[in-house]
């Protein structure tokens, strides 16, 4: 049997189990808090990540955080490890697992024929022993690309998802901020709509009103409409254009049940969107939302920290190959993420755990009125996952999601991500966006509305 | 681009919608303006957070609906941040006010959630716009909650054998709509329910948002279908005609 | 006369003078609030940063923050102002000056040419006016270089100090430090001591040994003893290898007096340095830090904010053509700057106004145990400091500074930033460490230990 | 790099020094039992700087020093690590004690500054230590600071009219030295001395740092030479012959 303990600068340290030893090893946040597990001490927290650091990877095939007999998403997890990819590792503790990530000898080619032998706790239990720089240099080493009309995650690019949302879902107020969007270059990820209301025609219209402005303006991207996975299935059936299929998942079956998805309704949309057979360079049709919180905030956390439920959200979400996953770390609030500090860490852990899982990660570089935060933890947080690697990144017209109520990225931040740092937009998406002069052969902004003033006008 | 040559393009465009678009830049950044509206509104959107409802005015304003007041178990608005698990709770007392009323087919929650000038300025009206369309069910008396979250209709509807329960709720505050309303049902309410095994209405407001006649028209839809079908949530699909014109939207049209 | 008020969402905010203006339209900061000049609420902070926003950049020539008659650094600021290197901008306001500075027509030629016609009280303001993003946007825009030994601030490159402090000054106990940081390639920047003691005798004894390893091991490098400048002048009168002589100097006459220094200190010491010849590719021999709080912290800050007082540090730093100036930016503690969100921004203020200022300017990223802060903080301040171009960086063994007692960056950070972003060193050192084997043709640590077994060696 | 092939070659240095060398790396990072252990150490610092001096036991082992014990203006340690100009005041009161003493050569200020560890493990023995050197001054008695920043010793030297006053206070608490003791000397110290006025000793510890010996052995020889040339601070150059062998030092010479 293992034993959870270690003896540190003299004191001894005991903790109960895998689950609670996770829990302790946590960087501090609010949400672990709120569920009575986060370490008491810093010193306890050290303690309990050099426990983790002696496990061997193998533990976590044998001892799973949530029954196996109670929860699909664990059932997912073990039925699914492929202990031929496991097999480089296998002899490895967590500890020497972290150690050889950083290491030279962890090249990318490595590092990512590693990711179906990874569990998410696993990379979670690696997470928790790695400072920011870590999460930031080891993150690198694992580039994720998919597909569908442009192609994502290619290296020195970055993607983003183009949010144009509307507190009614007025059409016209919608295709304003696509517009708006697309002179900065965003869009490449998916152009994707959160719904105000949950109407079924109201979707249905979005999906076409999206799929005409695409096909009329030959932009190749993909377009969303947010609506519940169950409405996407109906809308689906009734013949709409639809190019991804969007869910916000949570790493337990209870939080999923929470809101409203099992593991075989999200086999039935994907099956459903997989047959509509729209993509052009690939068939990645699927797009997910995590963010640390959710499982907790439904009730359905088992004791389990956040932030390794979130890892176990990655694993439903790798089932379906997907074209996008993003974290939306800041989204929900401070009762999970108190401050920027701690939506950077959560942002940057749950990029790695993505990538290392074989995710094309992405993230909502977010926080919300009632969070101690600001555009200024903003900037630093999706500065450095432009600089980790990551695969796109949301923006909204200003920075201000009005139907949503927080603040994201403005479709500025890409451009000075972009433009700074010499990043491009997806190559199918960028070769158009040169075509119309929306951004020079250097990928930069022109100094001229012209082309702005041509988009708009072909719209109207 | 900070000087653009001739009429702003954008300018149409802007009616359409209350989002921050056509902001020009200055370099990849937004224009100083634009970045100081911003910060503006963001320090008046975290103040909206710590704001109180008056919940006497609301309640004359409700007249003649019968009101309670009641507290959820967070002790301040400090706590209600950090705690949610508390806001979904009634705090401490026994709540006698709760008791001894006839069951009732649907009872309307009003919580502050995070903005208090939501519930201030919508929450009343709504009610009142809904009488007509709900006519015809059995309303029981309005129970106000101080820091209360969502969930704590679950416990108030038990309480009062209600058969559904409307949360009408603050949402949080955004930087352009400080005092959006968000209407949630639960059929059979009871605590332990599931945000699945609810429907929702969100954004109502006048900065774009749901006019309250709107908003009534779909919480009576929602209410008139739940009480026939016994349920609420993903299994009680909205599926009202499209509001907005289907199919392809030019923007040419004017606003 | 110049009115500070301004109507912002229907209410009317009213500032008294510039200085207070100023002092509110500063991020928050701990330093601002012990001062009792920080800006009350949210709202009043953005009123002062758009009443900052209107003025006319010459208004900064006519009305000093400290009376040109009572503080020399006043004097120096107007005294030294270049009228035909600040022409482009004269009509600019603070606002617009930010807006251009952004722009792509401000080029890193047009950028740098205008240093000398910038006070350092126009920067501050418009540094007020910056996100985080525009201020590692900007700072790009402004790249300085400097030479003695090695030539720091070219671009794709980032320098480090070599920090081997040790709490009585033991020989070996230096020489072991260095030997390890030499190993991972740090150094370029300066290798400098901090003495425990004061003793003249001593500092010498530093400066000789210091001497003799580089000479022994042929390291193309600069070395410094950081005792108080009049302890180098009668060092340098004592005939010992000076390479560099530091001082700690602050925005305010009062607060260098509280240093013990005046400008013509160091006038005298400047000369005297610059007698001795010592400098190979370049002649710069200064070398200075500085830091916000200082003055506030010799009480002697004149109700002007520690942001522009540390601008005016940097106006008395420019005088003497340093090679290095850094802020160190989170050492003095929570009093100044209270957690890693205040020390983050400060350090891209800094090194943003530093820039702008015509310095090579570097920074100690850095905190103290009684600040709320954590090396996940450092991680991200020096992420974001080496993508906005700084000059150096300080780096100790394992982070911890066993004399000064606070953690800096530990030469592991150094090789992090350079292998993962492909930075390098400056480019005489550069060779050097290549050609002992301590890096390879692509800059980076070998698989082998070799190199540094013999480097140990050599030094026995 | 992770294994490091053969006899680790910075065993031998390792000794010379109390700081993290030779730690080997993971990439370029730390291993991770260096990063564990730096990260403890942190929390344990952390601990530090808000743990408080039992000034009855120090008072004891001062004996047979008449003690006297003051706070300064801070209530509490979250005030004084915000507000040091607080901890540079004598706290509300009258501080009766402080009067009626004759003038004294020399008096020493204890307080407790940012490292109670360092006050109670060298406060006490250092000042015994003094003894000797300091022989035929007249000392004072000793005052003891709750709260304190090393300019409250202006006030306290003022107040005691002595001509020197020498402030022995915990310095920030460190990764790997959390007791280490300043002692800052000003001489005719009245509130308003600026820090140029004033010579310091530092890192008095016994992790590497200087020993109450040598520390006690430079406060006498600066102390004396302030008396004699009535003044402290960068007009007072520490001038005695390095303790260290001046010139060359190789790594190999045993330690
Ligand atoms: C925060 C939020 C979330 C959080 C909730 C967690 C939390 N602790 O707050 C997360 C990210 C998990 C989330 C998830 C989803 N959400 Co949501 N969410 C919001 C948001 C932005 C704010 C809500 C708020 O301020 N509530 C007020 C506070 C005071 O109440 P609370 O008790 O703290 O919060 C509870 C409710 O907000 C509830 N909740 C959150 N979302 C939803 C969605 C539905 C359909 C229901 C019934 C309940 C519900 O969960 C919270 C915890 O119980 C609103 C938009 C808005 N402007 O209001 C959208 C919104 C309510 N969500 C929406 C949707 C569609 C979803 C999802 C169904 C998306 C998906 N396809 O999976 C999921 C699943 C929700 C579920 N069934 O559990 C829609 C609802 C549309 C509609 N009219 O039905 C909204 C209006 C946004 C939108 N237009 O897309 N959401
Ligand atoms: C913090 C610090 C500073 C801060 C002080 C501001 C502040 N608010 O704390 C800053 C960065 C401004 C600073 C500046 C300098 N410092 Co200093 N500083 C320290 C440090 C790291 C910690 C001090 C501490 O914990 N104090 C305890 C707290 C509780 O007391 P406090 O009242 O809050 O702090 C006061 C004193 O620390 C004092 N102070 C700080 N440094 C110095 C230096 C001298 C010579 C004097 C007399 C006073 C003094 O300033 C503070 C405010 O009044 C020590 C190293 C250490 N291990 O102690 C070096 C240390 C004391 N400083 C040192 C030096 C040399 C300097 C400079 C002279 C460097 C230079 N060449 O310019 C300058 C100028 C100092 C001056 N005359 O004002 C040396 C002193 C060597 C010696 N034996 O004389 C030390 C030991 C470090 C070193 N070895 O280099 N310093």
């Amino acid at each position: 049997m293992t034993l959870y303990r270690t003896t540190f600068g003299g004191e001894t340290f005991r903790f109960a189990d895998l689950r609670e030893t996770l829990a302790a090893a946590s960087p501090l946040r609010s949400g672990d808090e709120l569920a009575g597990i986060a370490a008491q001490t810093g010193t306890a927290r050290v303690a309990a990540q050099a426990v983790l650091a002696d496990l061997p990877l193998a533990t976590f095939l044998n001892e799973a955080v949530i029954p196996y007999d109670s929860d699909e998403v664990t059932r997912l997890i073990l039925d699914s490890h492929d202990a031929a990819a496991f097999a480089p590792i296998r002899s490895m503790t967590v500890g020497g697992f972290r150690d050889w990530l950083l290491s030279d000898a962890a090249t990318p080619e490595r590092v990512t024929a590693l990711a179906r032998g990874l569990t998410p706790e696993m990379v979670a239990a690696t997470s928790k022993l790695m400072r920011n720089r870590d999460l930031i240099a080891a993150a690198r080493k694992a580039p994720v690309t998919a597909a569908f009309r442009t192609t994502l995650g290619l290296p020195g690019r970055i993607g983003s998802r183009l949010q144009p949302n509307h507190p009614s879902d007025d059409m016209r107020g919608i295709a304003a901020s696509i517009l708006d969007g697309l002179s900065y270059g965003v869009g490449d990820a998916v152009i994707g709509i959160n719904p105000a209301t949950d109407n079924i025609p109201n979707a249905i219209a979005l999906i076409e009103m999206l799929d005409e402005l695409r096909q009329r303006h030959a932009i190749p991207t993909q377009s969303c409409v947010l609506t519940h996975v169950t409405n996407a299935i109906e809308i689906m059936a009734r013949g709409a254009p639809v190019d991804l299929v969007f869910q916000s998942i949570a790493g337990t079956e209870a939080a999923n049940a929470g809101f409203g998805v099992s593991l075989s309704v999200l086999d039935e949309a994907h099956d459903a969107a997989l047959g509509l057979g729209r993509g052009s360079v690939g068939q990645n049709v699927m797009y997910f939302e995590t963010g640390q919180g959710s499982a907790l905030s439904a009730e359905a956390h088992h004791g389990v920290d956040q932030q390794t439920l979130e890892a176990r959200a990655h694993a439903v979400a790798r089932r379906y190959k997907p074209l996008l996953v993003n974290t939306v770390v800041g989204f929900i609030g401070p009762e999970y993420l108190y401050d920027g500090k701690q939506i950077i860490r959560a942002g940057l852990e749950d990029h790695f755990c993505g990538k290392l899982l074989g995710l094309p990660m992405g993230a909502d570089v977010c926080h919300t009125n009632h969070a101690e935060a600001d555009q200024n933890d903003m900037d630093v947080l999706m500065t450095l996952l432009a600089h980790a690697g990551a695969t796109f990144l949301i923006a909204v017209p200003g920075a201000d999601d009005v139907m949503l109520n927080y603040q994201s990225l403005s479709f500025h931040d890409i451009a000075y991500l972009r433009n700074t740092f010499g990043l491009r937009a997806a190559p199918e998406f960028e070769a158009w966006l040169e075509a119309l002069g929306l951004i020079d052969a250097g990928g930069h902004l022109p100094d001229t509305d012209a082309p702005t003033r041509a988009l708009i006008a072909g719209a109207a | 681009m900070t000087g653009a040559r001739g009429k702003d393009p954008w300018d149409r465009l802007r009616a359409a919608t209350p989002a921050r678009i056509g902001l020009g830049r200055a370099g990849t950044a937004e224009p100083l303006p634009a970045s100081l509206d911003f910060q503006f509104a963001h320090a008046r959107a975290r103040d909206a957070v710590h704001r109180g409802v008056d919940f006497g005015a609301l309640a004359a304003a409700l007249a003649p609906h019968e009101t309670i007041l009641v507290d959820s178990a967070c002790p301040d608005r400090a706590t209600y941040l950090r705690r949610p698990d508390l806001g979904r709770r009634l705090g401490p007392g026994d709540w006698p006010a709760l008791d001894g009323h006839p069951a009732a087919d649907l009872v309307f929650v009003v919580a502050d959630g995070l903005s208090a000038d939501a519930v201030q300025s919508h929450a009343a009206a709504l009610i009142h716009a809904c009488a007509e369309p709900l006519a015809g069910l059995m309303i029981g008396p309005v129970v106000l909650v101080r820091q209360g979250r969502v969930a704590i209709g679950d416990a108030i509807g038990a309480r009062l054998g209600a058969r559904l329960v409307v949360v009408l709720i603050g949402e949080r505050p955004g930087l352009t709509v400080a005092d959006s309303l968000g209407a949630y049902l639960t059929f059979a309410p009871r605590p332990g329910r599931r945000d699945s095994e609810r429907n929702c209405i969100s954004n109502i407001h006048g900065r774009g948002g749901q006019s309250h006649a709107e908003a009534a028209a779909k919480i009576a839809w929602l209410a008139r279908a739940a009480l026939a079908r016994s349920v609420t949530g993903i299994a009680l699909k909205d599926d009202v005609p499209a509001l907005a014109p289907a199919g392809p939207t030019r923007l040419a049209e004017r606003p």
